[in-house]
């Protein structure tokens, strides 16, 4: 081949050549998702939008699109298979696919890397303020509303919307954004509805970058001024006794009622655990950093890789982006309608304010009730208070998670 | 697919209430229990830390030789 | 399906039902298995019996016991498979099974992760002390005795003892307890007997916790308190290029001796060559910290998942235990007996305590033999003199293991 | 089997017995390549020879040689495989091979470990001083000159010496050694010619680390004392804002123009990009430190056991060394020469020795540009104006390894 | 064989070149632009760190007093 | 089996006692021939931390002031 014809072969192998000439979606598509992908880049760096999430999954959109690159490509092992009696090898000579595509395929369809990011994440979380007042476990409750009211309504627009296609799997996978959880969202929508997965993904964590701006309109309009002025007692000690015995209750309570919830909450428990229990501050301190980090960068690009034009860049996106803001706003409003009610009925004062930081979004939400009730009273801090209702949201949405797990394919 | 949705919301929500009412219950008889039988002893303030304690001295003996 | 069916469903998704509807041992064994990983949980975190091992083994054994739940299921890939001559490709589209089977499969049944632990102990030792006086490598070849006679009292169990049934790879696996070294007893019991690994591995770091209850009385049987109070010359200085010799001289020995302790020994002698050459110092800090306990919590949790029912609730598990216990006490006796000996030839005194040391279980059973010198004592300091036997023991259970690996098969 | 039997048969399980008996290179070879892994690790200790890389690849070759012990054998999957449909499903139930073999298979045949070295690259390099001066680009194109010149003497070599059997893809691997770029290297190698992978890692990293000794006399032989003692203006200062949009104006003419290096260049901008966007400091402290060394160690030990003596002791290992040597020679030479022209014809004053560093090997190049400049005038600091075409030379190796994987197949 | 390493010579070193000078390019371009329409603001010295502080402010005492 | 097990203790006690000692002779003759010919060079006391210098530095002020 000469000089010329080489250089027509790599012209064809261009992005350029491969945006203008590849069919459909597949050409051009893929373009407009390398936009989209820097979209999220600057959305995360100049917007602060959850970067530590974002900026992998704008990286891993970006470089899952590029053309002819292949870099989220299916895992293939190549190598020379055997079989003798019901017994059979295979011996792994080379491994094929792209790296992204590694990701996804071992750490993401196995469950494997929310679930050690939910690790992590207990290992980062005091349940202490939740010890000192339990009663805040329903407001984590009833924030969850918002899962199901999202599925309800994913399964209205998928019977009467032309051109949005949900299915019972698709409504579980999108509900569940309303628990504001990064890692159970990811963890259900590969385990139920795996296509939408980058949609779900990237809904999920904008919307608790969006926290701020989403909760504060719904918290005012239900509460009274009076009401986000009022002052909570302040919280008792919590031994180191209860804190150790609080995730090995959660963990037995979930093994005897909702098995399929057991992943998830175990896993966060273990983390919890493991910081809790003093004796194995090397573990946490692992389960925090190194560990969370390294799973946090693949499972971003992973995540970023199933934003591909065919499964992006249709109705259904917009959909999911709608329901998901429907379901955090819903799950807001139960909270705090849920606190007004339970200030009626308790004897200690709850401002309703903290019921909003039972969606979950740690520590962005309990941060915005704090925010809020400041408005009202600049005396009155609420932080500690609303880290109750804050860290029974994680509780609550893998609960729910549970229940979406077992019963969905029921149904579906 | 519509009636299955409303099974999914009932369920769902009774399941999340009635495991967090479970959880709030047990921690509070829990809660009881530990701070009555296995409270906790008092513990003194952590020795601060070394590179803490040398600031100190060092301001300590500023202090005293001033 | 109406709102009672999915409730009687969801019932039947119970941990509840689940230990009262499965058969046998799979049904309430399981909630055993749950009640014994509580267990080791409180003697992990209240007892402090090896915590950082025990925690994630506890909380294992706890997860992969939860019925329905499947988080020990093994790895399956699903994909699509191809042949072409007699190269085969299998893409992966899916991977399923339960996120502690992974690491149980891809970790344990490798030997890839004992061997990591193994790399990150060699960067932790120091072995001057032994370098120092290397005589007290033969303290640390003695104890291996009770790995030997651990092994014939395994035969003697599995023949005599019926309800016991151990084959000469049991009595291997048993056997290495006795070496008192975690990551040796987990690659040997995952090569020799993977049914056997969650007993051995129990019974291994939990006897590592007892080693100041087990080892103190034969300790003060066999030796008088004038033997008890020898005092030690003081070790010499030891050079950093004897140092740097040192795993290189081991690991060529073991090469041209017995290749099959050399990925033990290998492991452990490149983790303690990246400490002492003073020029990989990232990599011998990352071994010791970052990379070793992200595999301890994986391998953790795989050897709690071993636990479960069928294989752990039965007359075996009782004769790993008893055994385990023989194997520690002959290679404690063992080694102070052959201290004795050599105190009696050497011009140079040697106080027997420090050959209980020689069954390694690092730092413990050092610490131990140092305690019970001061009892005799006060002004006797032994803990670098029994440092030497106590890094020779791993050394030696290595070896020991090696000896197993090569010719269990052959016999068994 | 009696006690003699035993041991005869242990003796034939020896590395000596193993050594004397198994065939050709099989036997005397392994001890010949252990000896050659104790010259790497004697380099590496001693002589500081990239101690980081060379200190795993050296205990990688020692163990992966050793008879008998099977460390480097390629991963198995052993289980249970069944098909339905189209869709093939392979439970596995156990993981045989050796572990390095393991860490080669999955880590280095996928590419998975020199793009997650490289990323921890990027977020460790400042391509602030290229940005301050992107003339200097050019540089860092030059020296990329030896690349060609290398692959061009490399399949001279394969055609007129006979014992020499280098094909296309073997030339475009060796040329890459010319980059001065580890994984890169490696990266294409591990594509185009794996068999080759061992010398070619070898190559790349001793010359990178001989640096100081080839650069020097060829840097002074092309320029006069004159050119040597030209001070150049100082740099202005880099805004944040540019070092943002730096990585992703490189990737995105990756992604238009040349999507072969995309796996390359998207790791290495996304490395740079999570460090400079000032948001993502945990993942970039991750990329650099936990993550890079666990894959440095894993990918040390996974090239060492490419260099087998049937692979490593022939003619081929010794072109290879030759022609690397051809290929930093013969780029240091070329960006010398273009920045003299770039002098000629540029206003502001460009001294001819930063020329040198394009060939990357960061930062050692950029040093001993600094350094040969002191030589001449004490007072001339070239070290940060160096640094620039020592950074374009990473990009610019990237790309050329681009255009080898798009063109070396087309042509091969 | 040796036609091709020539080929691959010849497009290697204009493929490297052409992109290295489209950075070129486009860097000079973007740089002008940052610095005409986002130029930096001038950053404040960061505080110095605590411990640095509790030393800095030993030293004060021990000045003040003395 | 009773009889292989008695042929694994003899012959893994064997090895292990032979390896181990091999390993004295070794190592005793390596370290005499390192002492010997490659003695170590006197270190010096590594230079105080920059925190501890400062600490030092604000403890000497502090002293020469008062
Ligand atoms: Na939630
Ligand atoms: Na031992
Ligand atoms: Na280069």
């Amino acid at each position: 081949m000469g000089i010329l014809d080489t250089f027509v072969e790599l012209w064809k192998s261009t992005g350029i050549y491969g945006f203008l000439t590849l069919p459909g979606v597949d050409g051009w598509g893929r373009l407009i998702m390398i936009f989209i992908g820097g979209v999220l880049l600057y959305l995360a760096i100049k917007k602060g939008f959850e970067p530590l999430l974002l900026v992998p999954i704008g990286i891993g959109c970006i470089l899952s699109n590029i053309p002819f690159a292949g870099i989220a490509d299916h895992v293939s092992l190549v190598g020379l298979a055997s079989t003798q009696g019901h017994e059979s090898v295979f011996q792994i000579e080379n491994v094929a696919g792209g790296f992204i595509g590694m990701f996804y395929d071992l750490g993401i369809t196995s469950g494997l890397f929310p679930l050690l990011i939910f690790m992590g994440v207990g290992a980062m979380t005091d349940f202490g303020p939740l010890l000192a007042n339990p009663k805040t476990f329903l407001l984590g409750a009833a924030a969850q509303f918002g899962i199901f009211i999202a599925l309800f309504g994913a399964v209205l627009l998928g019977k009467y919307v032309p051109g949005i296609d949900f299915d019972l799997y698709a409504a579980g996978s999108i509900g569940i954004i309303g628990g504001a959880d990064g890692p159970t969202a990811i963890y259900v929508a590969s385990r139920l509805k795996p296509e939408l997965l980058g949609a779900i993904a990237v809904a999920a964590y904008s919307y608790m970058a969006l926290v701020p701006i989403i909760q504060p309109p719904i918290m005012k309009a239900l509460t009274s001024k009076e009401e986000r002025q009022i002052k909570m007692e302040q919280l008792r000690h919590v031994t180191k006794t209860e804190k150790i015995i609080f995730p090995l209750v959660v963990l037995g309570a979930c093994i005897l009622l909702l098995p399929s919830a057991t992943p998830l909450i175990g896993a966060l428990m273990f983390g919890n655990l493991a910081k809790e229990c003093g004796v194995t501050d090397r573990l946490s301190d692992t389960m925090q950093n190194a560990l969370m980090n390294i799973v946090t960068i693949m499972l971003g690009l992973a995540v970023g890789s199933k934003m591909s034009a065919d499964k992006f860049l249709n109705l259904n996106t917009l959909g999911i982006l709608v329901l998901g803001l429907v379901a955090f706003s819903i799950g807001t409003a139960a909270g705090v309608l849920l606190a007004k009610l339970m200030n009626k009925v308790s004897k200690h004062p709850i401002n309703p304010l903290i019921g909003a930081a039972g969606v979950s979004a740690v520590p962005m939400a309990a941060r915005v009730a704090n925010k809020v009730g400041q408005e009202a009273n600049p005396h009155n801090y609420l932080l500690m208070h609303a880290m109750g209702p804050n860290v029974a949201g994680v509780i609550g949405s893998a609960v729910a998670a549970g229940v979406l797990l077992a019963i969905v394919p029921l149904l579906g | 697919m519509i009636a299955n949705s409303v099974v999914i919301m009932v369920v769902g929500m009774a399941v999340v209430f009635s495991f967090l009412i479970l959880l709030v219950v047990l921690m509070s008889v829990l809660s009881g229990v530990v701070l009555k039988f296995f409270p906790e002893k008092e513990k003194e303030a952590p020795a601060p830390s070394s590179a803490q304690a040398e600031i100190a001295a060092a301001i300590a003996v500023a202090y005293s030789r001033s």
